[in-house]
């Protein structure tokens, strides 16, 4: 079978990946634009090609580009990793066209699932619970509507057809305030796609958003690697996850059950290789498929760190037409795995993205933690790619003793250049809320800011006065030396000169 | 030397006494401060307590962020303090607010047009920059006086995008 | 009882107890030397005291300073870490005198496997094996040596009873030749040491060096936590240890057989805390007792990675007068890991110790590596401590998979500034004895050089010559356009400018 | 530009064509290579394989630390080449050999004496550094001239110990 492996992707993604191929015995080979010869990827590779200009759709877009490189560079076999071309079906079938292994699964699966209307068609069909409503079902007028909502039952969602980011959604609690409030989604939608298309969705209220992992090979088996809360998101994005589930626990009955769903929804699409069903989770444990990542999560360390299984080995092996490593009754969840997501991102000034040189990085290190990224001092953080700069996962013996960890690491993550994450990760773990496991999908937007975390936290204002002024009547100092020169302080000498030993 | 540092809103005195001595509001502190790699990273040792903190400037205040808690943090010695606080309050808001570009990035939306009148918090344009929307507003209230930027153009960072009069 | 620790050491172990008391939520107390300032144990604890000058015996070694400062910060037990004062019988005596709880076993115990004839006799008492010898019984005449050598058994070692560092050593084959060697060692003993007793020991041919964790607490449990082999080693000094040892591997009974005797040894002195019994074994699997380190290993982060058991945290609780967090039937080893340790001294140079700043380093991360280090870019390497800076620890399935994951971590892990070990153990991972698990104490001194393992290797001359090359004809530029000046050699511009860049 | 390189006795002949393309005995390589973190670290892509590696100049030497492998390079041009090979074989040895303290550290032993005959290799000081021990040996026959450091004294980084005539 193959020996060498294509890396299509770049980042964090592309190192644990070229980690994985290494540890077995496989050459890599890397791609990257021109923003990216210094990255990390390219340096741990065997190989490197260059593909292009730094935006993605001229470079890590580029399929035409990505096979010659695999042609020419003899690789047998491309890993996706996520983002990028991972989920583009006629990715999968130009690598199967030309004879080489996609490590992912097949393009059917990809394109089933990538679908919404196919998947929740083809998943409901095999059994698998979905939030009611009416989607896939297009052009209803507002009667058909207004007939349908109650058998859906209220609060209920309006959202656009077309749409995405909120644009066009309302939630209705009752029959009477609907006919309004069709009206302005309506016109909202029209406004923001040029769509005024709607359908109906019951509202999942303290939704949590739980993931199953299951890996699948061509052989027929298919098993899951237990649960991952997901419910720490903004906008749509994850910032924090865990595993365990801190609303699954010990109830080993509920994780088998929707296991067991998510093995099935892999099933109807013949799935192949690592794959994600992602669940809406309510307050009672009712679940409803909301849709199938048809890849490598950015979240699969945690499930690594507490199952054993190494996602990414099982991937090459499986695509090397090997069976599973693991039956499901060898799969068990041992501790408590958490990954705080640190992006290159200001979390006191909106999460504003933060471009420019990592001057200087301390990991924290030590038992338990384990850091996935692909920077370092001296890269430079460019606009063009996702603002993902490293994962902090930590592994404790219980859900109390992984918060510790977290919190030690994240204090001890120095990263100099960008503003990051990280403060917000530390308020987080500060919350009551989240400490006592109690939080759904909202709770980032609605029940979290910086500011007030901070003010409810232990703080230490004199000590800040200290180093500011420290520091401020430094510049002065150092100012007045410049300007002044040859008449130099020496009442201030002392300081001077031990400030320039420090900065040296 | 004698300073006035306001945190989060806070007077303190803050007097440096000598190398390893700040007294904050007369009390006395021993301390030893070092930058550990270079700026901004700084430890410093108070009364034996380890602290260590990214000091940052902005906008002729400095952010202390520390144990994952940020605090805005003015220093003024006697004189400047006495010139803002002859300069007036409402000193900050007059003059044309330029809006410039936080970092490269691509414009996707400029809601405003030239004439228009935009209060503090209206959103100018968004800017996509690492996979993100980022809504960048207006820092006061006023009438929209230029728009330098047009949606699909690529901006520099520190780039003037639009000017609020 | 005690809520606050202080940390009487330095570096990475120091940072690694730190690190244990701040996820158990306790408070943390570190001391420092004028060296030491900007030590990482500095910046992560939550106190910290200056003791006094660089030399050890001026601050780290300095028991009154440290009881001061625990007084005066009000820590209620101390955590000795290993070398300087942890295994000093007087400082565990001072700290019970002063009411402070001593993380580690009693005087007692220290003081008795710190003096190895008594040790010996101790253990011997209890029915653990000893080497052959007359270790314990000073002052044998030639005759009486003469008399009782054959009752050992030859090969056998002459050993100077003031030794050390193989002065007055010889090993002796047969009884013939056996009179002139002891003249002859004698005779270097005298010069040597003033003093030229001597005694007999059982040669142990082919032996290796396998320790055994214990585990004891304050209610008589006393438990064993497998072993590890340490038989990679310089001028006795450790340089790559194992779990589970490759001469032991799946011989459950032998391993139980080993941790049953070495639970007795430490039985035999009322042990408390971790401690590590050291034993040699030969090729026929019988052990015999070297001695007991009576404190925290250096390489106990191997065996946390394959019992999962953090022996820090256990020590704390042991210290705190809970009993043992497991039985022995709990311990069960899982897979392989690896320690290589990290020195700042240059393999290529006899190992000379390496001194400087660090202006760079690059952390191998991802899945089952785990790096305990004190050091980071930026931080100044001096001579007065020694030369171990970061311990680099993977864990894998298998023999192999920690074999290939050492591999490609020592590959990642960049540090400029000093020399480092990191070459030697890449060498030491390509020996296909040090593959085969077929080596001993030996080995290192007796086979292996750095300069025929590079030579075994496949080599890549042409790039070297081409790296090499590029340097110092920039290099010429340089200097070229220093002189030059103002008369710039356009033909050279681009190769500048773009050196110019990838330097800034 | 033509260079003749040595790498562990090997000879080569290198040319620089220009920035992407170097020649090592004829043979074209496609090269790009980079300090990645400042130097001495160096990534270089040659064919599209992908090295690492610290550049490290070494009296007159280069030492290429790759792969856990190191590689010995001389690099000349001719004129230099053509310098060395005038100079003669035996022009290395001549001159005194001055022993200079590799690093700071504490001098433990002083085997020799002035005027005692030594050979190549033979140990002239121990020097205690990091608590190891370390034998500092003589780079060449001959004569001890001077010994200017006692058991017992720290030394610093540089300082010559000893001088062999």
């Amino acid at each position: 079978m193959f020996n060498k492996v294509l890396i299509a992707n770049r980042g964090e993604i592309a190192v644990r990946v070229i980690r994985a191929c290494r540890e077995l015995g496989l050459q890599t080979v890397a791609v990257y634009s021109d923003a990216d010869r210094n990255a990390l990827h390219v340096r741990y590779a065997d190989e490197a090609y260059s593909i292009g200009p730094p935006p993605a759709r001229d470079s890590y877009l580029r399929m035409d580009k990505l096979l010659e490189v695999a042609k020419k560079s003899g690789a047998g076999a491309i890993h996706p990793g996520y983002g990028f071309l991972a989920e583009r079906a006629e990715f999968s079938q130009a690598c199967e066209d030309e004879g080489i292994v996609f490590i992912g699964p097949r393009p059917h699966a990809i394109a089933t699932m990538g679908d919404k209307a196919r998947a929740r068609a083809t998943v409901a069909a095999a059994g698998v619970p979905v939030v009611p409503g009416t989607e896939g079902k297009e052009n209803l007028t507002d009667d058909e509507l207004l007939a349908i909502a109650p058998k859906i039952g209220f609060p209920l969602l309006i959202k656009a057809v077309a749409g995405g980011g909120g644009k066009g959604m309302r939630e209705v609690r009752s029959p009477e305030e609907m006919p309004a409030l069709l009206r302005s989604a309506r016109a909202e939608a029209e406004a923001a796609f040029g769509d005024g298309n709607v359908y109906l969705e019951k509202l999942i209220e303290g939704a949590r958003h739980i993931e199953i992992q299951i890996l699948a090979d061509t052989h027929g088996h298919v098993i899951h690697l237990g649960e991952r809360e997901c419910s720490i998101q903004r906008r749509h994005q994850k910032l924090f996850e865990e595993s365990p589930s801190p609303s699954v626990g010990q109830d080993e009955e509920f994780r088998q059950k929707m296991g067991m769903v998510a093995v099935r929804a892999a099933q109807a699409v013949d799935y192949v290789s690592a794959g994600t069903i992602e669940f809406l989770v309510d307050k009672d444990k009712h679940f409803y498929f909301l849709e199938m990542n048809t890849r490598l999560q950015v979240e699969h360390p945690i499930t690594e760190y507490v199952t054993g299984v190494d996602i990414v080995k099982e991937q090459i092996r499986i695509a090397r037409g090997r069976p599973l490593g693991y039956t499901q009754d060898q799969i068990a969840m041992h501790g408590w795995a958490m990954e705080a997501r640190i992006n290159a991102e200001d979390p006191y000034n909106n999460f504003m993205p933060s471009i420019g040189r990592i001057d200087h990085m301390l990991l924290p290190t030590g038992p338990g933690v384990r850091v996935d990224t692909g920077v370092y001092s001296g890269f430079e953080i460019t606009p063009y790619y996702d603002s993902l700069i490293s994962k902090l996962i930590v592994w404790g013996e219980s859900r109390g003793h992984a918060i510790q960890r977290m919190r030690r690491a994240l204090e001890e993550y120095k990263i100099v250049g960008v503003r990051t994450t990280i403060p917000f990760h530390q308020n987080l773990l500060k919350q009551s809320r989240f400490i006592a496991g109690s939080f759904d999908t909202r709770f980032v937007e609605e029940r979290f800011s910086m500011e007030e975390a901070d003010a409810m936290r232990e703080t230490y204002p004199e000590i800040a006065a200290i180093m500011a002024t420290l520091v401020a009547h430094q510049e002065t100092l150092r100012a007045a030396h410049v300007i002044r020169n040859a008449k130099r302080d020496t009442s201030n000498w002392k300081w001077y000169s031990r400030w320039e030993r420090i900065h040296r | 030397m004698k300073y006035m540092t306001t945190v989060n809103g806070q007077e303190l005195e803050v007097e440096i006494l000598d190398e390893h001595h700040v007294a904050v509001n007369g009390k006395v502190y021993v301390v030893d401060m070092a930058a550990v790699s270079g700026q901004p990273l700084y430890s410093l040792l108070a009364e034996h307590r380890s602290f260590e903190g990214y000091i940052y400037e902005n906008e002729g205040l400095w952010q202390v962020l520390m144990g994952g808690t940020l605090y805005e943090v003015r220093v003024e010695d006697e004189q400047l303090r006495r010139l803002r606080l002859a300069g007036g309050g409402g000193g900050k808001e007059s003059g044309p607010f330029l809006l410039k570009a936080p970092m490269p990035g691509l414009v996707v939306a400029v809601p405003v047009t030239p004439g228009q009148e935009v209060k503090k918090g209206d959103v100018l344009v968004v800017l996509e920059s690492m996979k993100m929307q980022n809504e960048l507003k207006a820092g006061k209230d006023g009438k929209v006086e230029k728009v330098k930027v047009e949606v699909g153009q690529a901006v520099e960072q520190g780039q003037v995008m639009v000017s609020v009069v």
